[in-house]
């Protein structure tokens, strides 16, 4: 059955996640490998919303960012204790997209496109001006680092593991809705709204329920991101961290799940290889970004998916020759 | 004894300066096909968009049981026993057969939102109950053996039976069907006439059909109603409509091909 | 450019030599070569990799050759973390200089005094080195300086009613607080403070606001192209109030871009932007040509006060690494709150372990733009 | 308030409007081909303003050839733009291709940046900076260059669109792309078309537009971003609405810079924004598309 298939998949996953630092040399590829888990968490929820439910968000960075200094300033400028403060970091992440999902998603393709990056600005502003708030486009200085259950985790290693297990529990969670009437009835909406409402299914609100349900995903994430870097600018939550996760989903395949977080990961990975290229990193970036949706319409998990097919059938060729 | 499932009294309906439907009065008897006929532009499929709520009516009112659904939107009908399929096919073509029709259990098994995301045993005994719900409807459309294909591939007569099991997996007791056999053959539309009929005995359910080919709907109505320009000019039974001269001279004074 | 090829060769040989001679000291560094702050990025990564040329040309410091690690953080704060892991971690540098903003230098401040490594920020906001961190210091001037300067300006030409027009970016924010603490401060009243974007391309809505609050001077704090759009709109709207800029425009980049609006703009800068009308006595005056000339004749174009940041902090870390002779990370810091007195591009540096700035405004002269050159006015 | 302060917003909110208008323009006129919204046409203008810079200084030619010849080369680079990108993929679903188009305004900006350098140019106003003063409001001659050129843009297209047989297929592709190569459209012509029309669009845009706002590598982004609110304000696909969209946000901007705070003022025009879109969910003045059950 396809949900044991893919609870395979993200067994297989995890134990790689774990595995991983045990073949890093230095803390390097573990900030690496954390990015690439924060910006997967993020791509997840996109990949829910815009690869199965077909609505698009460009406001994505602003929960995420919301999240992250709800937390911050709760938990520097308050005093609360970061467990609590993460939490509603997450909470106000999460219930300010039902506020914007409320209106926005009454629209439709670019004018829901429209008003989901609207939000998005107008928070990214608000990160910006609020400066007694926020400490304003420098940033904000000096959060407490990552604890879980009042122990404090001081080492790279310690962290990725708590940001791996968020990412595969994010992923559980994904497959659990996709492979459930809540799945069925997002695709439902995707390709025909009536059918689906002749169905029974309330659009409205399954729409408003995925829109959350991704917004909560980014707002874990943030959260998670504030409180490992202990510094967060408004810079990384604006318009084009949202119109990247949107790529990197695209580029994974729009509905797979893996495949957006192999997206996300080639995505935040690629610029690191590409550092040695200096200024030519830029260039290079769009034509891969190109070159792969010319060649790769179905993503980096379709062209993958193709390829194993290929395989596959070779072999079974070669075997069948054997016989012969 | 018969009893009414679905009553439209005096439905009036406007699409800017069109009067689409005109004080239409319309009832369906539990068990029964009743047939919405009438030429190009009459209002048949209007009639049925409004009973199934995709259509708000500018006045008149909608009784399904005893219910007033005049103003209920579109999936609660569902949940009342109303389903619909609709004349330019609209499967989801971004799924499996069986995908498909579990989606047509959505309405009548309903579950909390955390159920599914957690995926608790009571989910999961769900979607073994939905799975053999729709195993049944894929068997009884004649498409077993397809669950794992996908929607798009299959070929239009099949995507037509995939319609009707997705709509029978979720178990209604009134089933309204725009134009089923629009594009199929002969044959095809033989096989969807007894289709119809042993839907209705074996679920005893009450089917609203709007169709073109005559031959199905004399064939197979209980009742039929006859529309034309927006205002009921007939009812009866299909000997009755046959022999109706107003019928007939609508039909004949319009252009029927289709 | 006969010679570029034997040069070449010799330096091949003489880098070679002195690999054989001792283990190269690596020092790494992180400037924002792309992005929105990369005005500031590549002068600064162009002027370390001069200097890296230079002193291994030159035999090295004490025979060791340098070995500079540069990474563009793409104004990117996530790709800047990335690359203080990676210079840490992986290259295992002895010092690191930049990052060229503040926000970034603020962001991994702390992975530096965990690793024990000492960074030399080339960006100028207060925070980074107030309170003072153990293992940071930084270069530029700090806004302070530039508030007092321009204040005693205003002061000495009797204006009393100020209005200030900041960018909203990191560096319009850090001159902005100060500017809002010293006006009234100093005996000024504030009657307009307004804001652009980084971004923004027309500044008439805000400078007719300013107007209508009949202030006797405007101060504008952003970095290009931001203000040379804002001495434009006050030229077309007529406004003749006098309009201060910050130090974030000394550069004849500004000029060229404000064109004859630019025309009487007052604002305080390095010694940089005048070489020429440096006196001869002055200590800064040897480092500045041989800045000048080594980088013009390297990179074909004009000079910028942020390159200066940059080379200040590298000849500092050399003088540290020289007084101590280790280039071991602790050594280094303790041998940078040692250095007194040492003449910079920017100022003349004295670090203690109190103030890891090591500038006061005396870094700062105040020019006036006249005929489409600086000119010093004291 | 006296009269000349508002005035001066006014102008101020139209002279920045009508930079927001032409880049929807742009918009407009692919989205009314392919359907598509395509990310890289605040390039179209930074390639515009950057290549009259630098043919101007380079080649030492006038500016009125510097200016022809960027435009030219860049209509060409948006005929490049739609052979090697959007032909190849043109049966792939449009998110697709609106990846394709963010991946090449990267491209575009990456190589402009190589070429040309991240500093910021100026170039000089096509008649001089000396304001003309209108009831105490000061407007610049560029600024009337830009409204007067806008204005047979727009006048130009609506024409194209709505009187010449060459628009009228264009609109079609986009309703029915299928139908319209039925009878006997050349669809991928069209599409074509439409790349270079709106980059020669984009084009005349940026070299109205260097004079007042200075031109760098990296305007593009924004503009580009402007330029869309601005034509979804406005209603997708009318290019009356994509104008009006852009005038209407540069107003809404420069008044709310003047009256209730510069911080926030892009803050307050998208929250207008937003309110507009609620209100009329396909735009000021586009149609809406009731479909068929």
């Amino acid at each position: 059955m396809a949900y044991r298939r893919d609870m395979y998949w993200l067994a297989a996953f995890f134990t790689v996640l774990m595995l991983a630092p045990l073949a890093m040399p230095n803390n390097y590829y573990l900030t690496v490998l954390i990015m690439c888990c924060l910006h997967a968490m993020n791509a997840v929820g996109l990949c829910l919303l815009v690869g199965h439910a077909g609505q698009i968000s460009l406001g994505h960075a602003g929960f995420y960012g919301l999240a992250a200094y709800t937390s911050a300033f709760l938990s520097t400028t308050i005093g609360l204790p970061v467990g609590l403060s993460m939490l509603a970091g997450i909470g106000a992440g999460t219930v300010t997209s039902v506020l914007v999902g409320l209106p926005s998603l009454k629209l439709h393709g670019h004018y829901l496109a429209m008003a989901t990056l609207g939000f998005g600005v107008i928070l990214s502003i608000l990160f910006t001006e609020t400066i007694d708030i926020t400490g304003g486009p420098s940033g904000f200085v000096g959060i407490p680092g990552l604890s879980v259950f009042g122990y404090e985790l001081t080492n790279d290693a310690s962290i990725y593991r708590v940001v791996a297990l968020g990412l595969c529990l994010i992923v559980w969670l994904a497959f659990n809705v996709l492979h459930s009437r809540i799945g069925r009835a997002l695709r439902a909406l995707h390709t025909s709204e009536k059918a689906a409402q002749a169905m029974g299914v309330d659009v409205a609100r399954y729409k408003l329920f995925v829109f959350v349900l991704s917004a909560f995903f980014s707002s874990v994430a943030g959260v998670l991101y504030a409180h490992y870097l202990t510094f967060i600018a408004p810079a990384s939550f604006g318009f084009m961290f949202s119109v990247e996760i949107i790529v990197m989903v695209v580029l994974g395949g729009m509905i797979s799940v893996p495949g957006s977080i192999i997206g996300a990961f080639f995505l935040t990975v690629l610029p690191e290889f590409l550092r040695a290229f200096e200024n030519s990193e830029i260039i290079l970036f769009g034509a891969i970004l190109v070159l792969c949706m010319i060649f790769l319409p179905d993503g980096l998990a379709g062209g993958w998916n193709r390829l194993w097919q290929r395989l596959r059938a070779a072999s079974a060729q070669a075997s069948l020759r054997k016989q012969i | 004894m018969k009893h009414t499932v679905l009553e439209c009294r005096k439905l009036s309906v406007r699409f800017g300066g069109v009067q689409a439907l005109h004080e239409v009065d319309f009832q369906a008897d539990q068990g029964h096909i009743t047939a919405i006929i009438g030429p190009n532009g009459a209002g048949k499929t209007t009639l049925l968009n409004v009973i199934s709520g995709m259509v708000s009516p500018v006045s008149g009112e909608i009784l399904f049981d005893t219910h007033t659904i005049t103003h209920c939107p579109v999936h609660q009908r569902n949940s009342l026993g109303m389903v619909r399929t609709f004349q330019n096919l609209e499967i989801f073509s971004n799924m499996t057969v069986l995908e498909n029709v579990m989606t047509g259990c959505h309405g009548h098994m309903p579950l909390a939102a955390w159920h599914s995301l957690l995926r608790t045993p009571k989910a999961i005994a769900l979607e073994h109950r939905i799975k053999e719900q729709a195993l049944e409807a894929l068997e009884f459309v004649g498409l077993t053996g397809l669950n794992t294909v996908s929607a798009k591939e299959l070929a239009f007569g099949q995507q037509r039976s995939l319609e009707l099991a997705r709509a029978l997996a979720a178990r209604p007791r009134l089933l309204l069907l725009d134009e089923p056999a629009a594009g199929l053959n002969i044959a095809e539309t033989q096989a969807l006439a007894e289709m119809i009929v042993r839907i209705r005995d074996t679920y005893q359910v009450s089917i609203i059909l709007v169709e073109h080919d005559m031959e199905l709907v004399m064939g197979i109505s209980d009742a039929i109603m006859v529309l034309c320009f927006g205002q009921v000019i007939s009812r009866g039974t299909p000997g009755q409509i046959q022999k109706d001269p107003q019928v007939i001279a609508a039909y004949l004074g319009s252009d029927e091909d289709e | 450019m006969k010679h570029t090829g034997l040069i070449g060769i010799i330096l091949g040989f003489v880098l070679t030599a002195s690999v054989c001679m001792a283990a190269p000291i690596k020092i790494g560094a992180i400037f924002s070569v792309t992005g929105p702050a990369s005005f500031l990025g590549e002068p600064e990564k162009n002027t370390v990799l001069l200097l890296q040329e230079q002193i291994n040309a030159n035999g090295g410091i004490h025979g060791q050759p340098v070995e500079v690690i540069v990474y563009d953080d793409e104004s990117d704060v996530n790709k800047c973390v990335m690359a203080a892991k990676k210079l840490l971690d992986q290259d295992q540098v002895s010092v690191v200089i930049g990052p060229s903003i503040s926000g970034n230098t603020l962001a991994i401040a702390r992975f530096f005094s965990s690793a024990k490594v000492p960074l030399i920020s080339c960006a100028a906001a207060e925070k980074i080195v107030s309170p003072v961190l153990p293992w940071i210091f930084n270069t530029p001037q700090l806004d302070r300086h530039v508030v007092i300067k321009i204040l005693q300006d205003a002061q000495a030409k009797g204006y009393s009613r100020l209005a200030v027009l900041t960018v909203s970016d990191g560096y319009g924010q850090a001159g902005r607080a100060v500017l809002k603490e010293r006006i009234p401060a100093d005996g000024f009243v504030l009657v307009a403070d307004e804001v652009y974007g980084p971004k923004d391309t027309d500044m008439t809505a805000q400078l007719t606001s300013i107007k209508a609050q009949n202030p006797d001077a405007i101060i504008c704090w952003g970095t290009n192209p931001g203000p040379a759009v804002v001495a434009r709109n006050r030229m077309q709207l007529g406004l003749t109030t006098p309009l201060y800029m910050s130090h974030g425009v000394a550069s004849d980049k500004f000029i060229e871009l404000a064109g004859e609006a630019a025309e009487g703009l007052v604002l305080p800068a390095g010694r940089l932007v005048a070489v020429d009308q440096v006196p001869a006595d002055h200590p800064q005056k040897p480092v500045l040509d041989s800045y000048v000339q080594g980088y013009t004749g390297k990179f074909n174009t004009a000079i910028s006060s942020f390159g200066g940041y940059a080379h200040d902090a590298f000849m500092l870390v050399a003088e540290a690494i020289r007084l101590g002779n280790s280039a071991q990370p602790a050594d280094i810091r303790d041998n940078l709150e040692k250095i007194t007195a040492f003449p910079g591009t920017t100022g003349v540096y004295s670090y203690t372990p109190d103030n890891h700035n090591g500038l006061d405004e005396s870094a700062f002269i105040m020019v006036t733009i006249s005929q489409g050159a600086w000119s010093v006015t004291n | 308030m006296d009269l000349s302060t508002l005035l001066q917003y006014l102008v101020t909110g139209l002279t920045l409007g009508s930079t927001y208008g032409l880049t929807a323009l742009g918009f407009t006129i692919i989205f009314n081909t392919t359907g598509v919204i395509n990310f890289a046409q605040g390039e179209f203008v930074m390639l515009g303003g950057m290549m009259s810079v630098f043919f101007l200084h380079s080649l030492g030619v006038s500016e009125p050839v510097a200016i022809l010849l960027a435009v030219t080369a860049t209509t060409i680079t948006g005929a490049l733009v739609e052979r090697l990108a959007i032909r190849p993929v043109r049966h792939c679903p449009a998110i697709n291709l609106v990846i394709i188009t963010i991946g090449i305004s990267i491209l575009i900006r990456g190589i402009a940046m190589i070429l040309w350098g991240k500093d910021t140019y100026a170039l000089p106003s096509f008649s001089g900076n000396a304001p003309v003063f209108f009831l105490g409001a000061a407007i610049m001659p560029q600024a009337l260059w830009v409204l007067g050129i806008s204005l047979v843009l727009l006048g130009g297209l609506k024409f194209f669109f709505s009187a010449t047989i060459q628009g009228k297929a264009m609109l079609a592709c986009s309703f029915n792309a299928k139908a319209a190569s039925l009878v006997g459209i050349g669809v991928q012509r069209m599409v074509l078309f439409s790349f270079m029309i709106s980059a020669f669009v984009g084009a005349v845009g940026g070299v109205i537009l260097a004079p007042i706002t200075l031109t760098s590598f990296d305007v593009g982004i924004m503009l580009g971003l402007k330029g869309f609110a601005a034509c979804i304000l406005g209603g997708l696909g009318n290019p009356f609405g994509a104008a009006a969209g852009g005038i209407i946000l540069g107003v809404l901007e420069a008044l709310g810079a003047g009256f209730i705070s510069s911080a926030y003022k892009d803050a307050l025009a998208f929250v207008i924004l937003l309110i507009l879109l609620f209100i009329k969910p396909s735009g000021l003045f586009g149609r809406d598309d009731a479909k068929r059950v």
